[in-house]
């Protein structure tokens, strides 16, 4: 059965090591932060000036002037640091950052991202989704494979305009996790009781998947 | 030292017209001057260009001066939640700029550092790169994108000295600090203002020479966009 | 947080081998990394390519090093004050590299900010520029300087907390912020060393996520230069 | 007669208006800040990161973390800013210190300035020279006119290596104050008692002066 977006947030929540610094996008990202082995050292960085982003205030203790990324109150973990917002993209720029998952609306098989822009709707802008996407070392995007009309997100090439180029290596969506090389999607996990020929009509762009390909465990 | 204080918010917005490029601090409605956008209402100045990372929401922050329609034109990273602005951008009455996050920070650090341009390797290959020169350095391709030209930054410290030395307060620093290196001048408004000397040296979060006018803000509201909670137990 | 302590400075400047690129924090022998260089000494690790304001003096700072002749370059901006340099320099033993001062400041800080190249003013029409591009911004001609690529990064800080957060004190910050951000490896040793939390993380000069490798340095000699002082009247 | 380095300060000194940031090199530079007149606000930028920097601490009270560019021990006055060296330059390069006063081995006739390199001398570096040079927007050379062999060193062009091209503005010497501009020395004063005949002698490169060029007050 496909996945949950909790359930999404969990499987990738997997893929992360002890003593990183990871920054999470708005939307399942930010989820992941529930599922960080008990015990890790993460730290989480906040693309807006936050090193050691701590969970929401108490009621009645949310302080305007620290905020996240998504402008929602935060607080801070002991031996957190505050900077400006040249010195954030800096070590975002500088990969110092060891894992960004983000959100998106299409991907290609050959790693471009588009998840900031839908020509013909309000366009908010990219915030520091291109920076992120251009810059990180290490990033997983955590998306739907399907759209609500069962069209596939996996694309040969994205219909969307882009937010980076060739940037992608891995994807976990409700169906599979997905690694992209050699221009295509490898599936490396199938989601419980997902079928191969599920992942294969839900795979608009060239996919690699083994008819034993294993399901992942959480 | 030279004394940086201006009597109020009216001494320190003079000067500031019609069709002028002005940066804003702040992120999201945190670490905005409050006090200047009330001030710039005031005086109606019109067709402003505004570099801001965001545009405030409809009855707060720069959604007061598009709600006036004083800005012709923003530069911004992130506009959401603002149904004015919306309208305006719908009618073609407003122009908008979206930038990256990163390289509107950069474009700000690059005029305060003296530096006419950067590389970064944000927007390549998006539509972001359009008429832009790429450079492959390392394997790696960068845009090169221009340091910004304002006339105007006016940013929100929490402490500032009369010699004009500011020190942020948590996430409110933001875009503050780079901003009042970039503006050619640069507007402080600030929520304790205290004697030269006072401040710590080594503390000191954006030093006095940047800083042209410098003034004691009232009546912070300090709104939260986002009020995320958990319940206390 | 990740805790970034070492045991002490032998586990500190561990993997420091021989023909590596190391920067070294301070201007003169202000803010001088001085058990990291005590310990380099006693490594004997060879040819090293130093990036440093300086050079040190005969016997102290990065002279130390220069005396057993374990340094191939030096990529520093003014090495007076050093008669054992002087000796190598002219036998060919030693290889410099002189650059302007805010050009290697600036090198290092493009390398923590991640962006390959910076543009400067400085050096242009002279023997500096040679063999590098020129570009003309705003009928302003600027060098392109790249940023520099160093192995480790050894610096100094008045406090550090676990996590590797620093604050320096006075002008010994100096070249230590940039260098810190620059190094693939940055190795911060302390006078004080507190537990994470016992910092302000607003006054906090550099972030922890910068710094691999924290310990609390020993019998810091913090040896004065040119010692200029006015009579107590 | 000849000005003293003394002198050439106190003529330097004049220059320097009320609500400036002035950045001062080693040597004569170093003394001009004894001229300052009482009651100016001049704020002291020293480049390896003080904004405010004071006279030099009494004996006893010096302190090895706090020194200027010259590696001196210096106090700071109330309401200073220490900074990095990236900062520093950064505000000397976008123009933030209103002045810069150095000295000069040479400089010619088009502005440009030779002071740090003698071919066949030990070199020891540039240090922040280059970058102040290429980056002030008003820059005064304090320098000696003619070297000890009676040579001038204000000349059609440099012999030395350059520092920096086009750059220098204004100079004030032993004999008098120059202005440079359209390619030539402009004297604007001659040191008391110093001739018009004696500054003709001692400028190499293009000069023009007039007969009754005004002799300087301090």
């Amino acid at each position: 059965m496909a996945l949950s977006k909790e359930q999404i947030a969990m499987r990738i929540a997997k893929e992360i090591k002890d003593n990183t610094y990871v920054n999470l996008g708005i939307g399942i990202p930010t989820l992941v932060a529930n599922y960080i082995p008990e015990g890790f050292n993460v730290v989480l960085q906040s693309e807006n000036g936050i090193l050691g982003m701590g969970p929401f205030p108490f009621d009645g203790e949310e302080d305007a002037d620290l905020i996240n990324a998504g402008k929602q109150t935060v607080t801070l973990l002991k031996g957190s640091s505050i900077f400006d917002g040249a010195t954030s993209f800096g070590m975002i720029r500088a990969q110092k950052v060891d894992l960004t998952i983000l959100g998106a609306m299409e991907v290609s098989e050959n790693g471009d991202i588009a998840n900031w822009k839908i020509p013909g709707k309000l366009v908010k802008g990219m915030g520091g989704a291109m920076d992120l996407v251009a810059s990180a070392k290490n990033i997983i995007v955590a998306m739907q494979q399907v759209n609500k009309h069962g069209e596939s997100k996996l694309l040969p090439a994205c219909t969307l305009p882009l937010t980076g180029v060739k940037c992608i290596k891995k994807i976990v969506t409700e169906l599979g996790v997905y690694e992209i090389k050699d221009g295509a999607f490898h599936c490396l996990e199938r989601a419980p009781g997902v079928t191969v020929e599920e992942i294969k009509t839900a795979t608009a762009g060239k996919l690699v998947i083994k008819e034993d390909v294993p399901e992942m465990t959480f | 030292m030279i004394n940086k204080t201006v009597k109020n918010v009216t001494e320190a917005c003079r000067d500031i017209q019609d069709g002028m490029t002005v940066m804003f601090g702040g992120f999201g409605l945190c670490g905005i001057p409050e006090n200047c956008i009330a001030e710039l209402v005031k005086m109606n100045v019109k067709d402003l260009t505004c570099i801001s990372n965001n545009a405030g929401v409809d009855d707060f922050g720069l959604g007061l001066l598009l709600k006036k329609k004083q800005i012709k034109k923003m530069i911004s990273s992130y506009v959401g939640e603002n149904a004015e602005f919306e309208r305006q951008l719908l009618s073609g009455e407003l122009e908008v700029e979206l930038i990256p996050q990163g390289t509107l920070a950069t474009r700000c650090m690059a005029a305060g550092y003296g530096m006419p341009a950067i590389f970064t390797p944000a927007g390549v290959g998006t539509e972001v790169a359009e008429g832009k020169e790429v450079r492959n350095f390392n394997g790696k391709d960068y845009l090169m994108e221009y340091a910004f030209d304002s006339d105007f930054a006016i940013i929100k410290a929490w402490k500032g000295d009369t010699a004009g030395n500011l020190i942020y307060r948590s996430t409110a620093r933001n875009f503050n600090p780079m901003m009042a290196m970039a503006g050619k001048i640069t507007i402080a408004e600030v929520e304790e203002l205290v004697e030269a000397g006072e401040l710590d040296p080594d503390q000191i979060h954006t030093p006095g020479i940047y800083v042209h006018r410098i003034f004691q803000g009232e009546h912070y509201e300090k709104r939260i966009e986002q009020r995320t909670v958990r319940p206390k137990i």
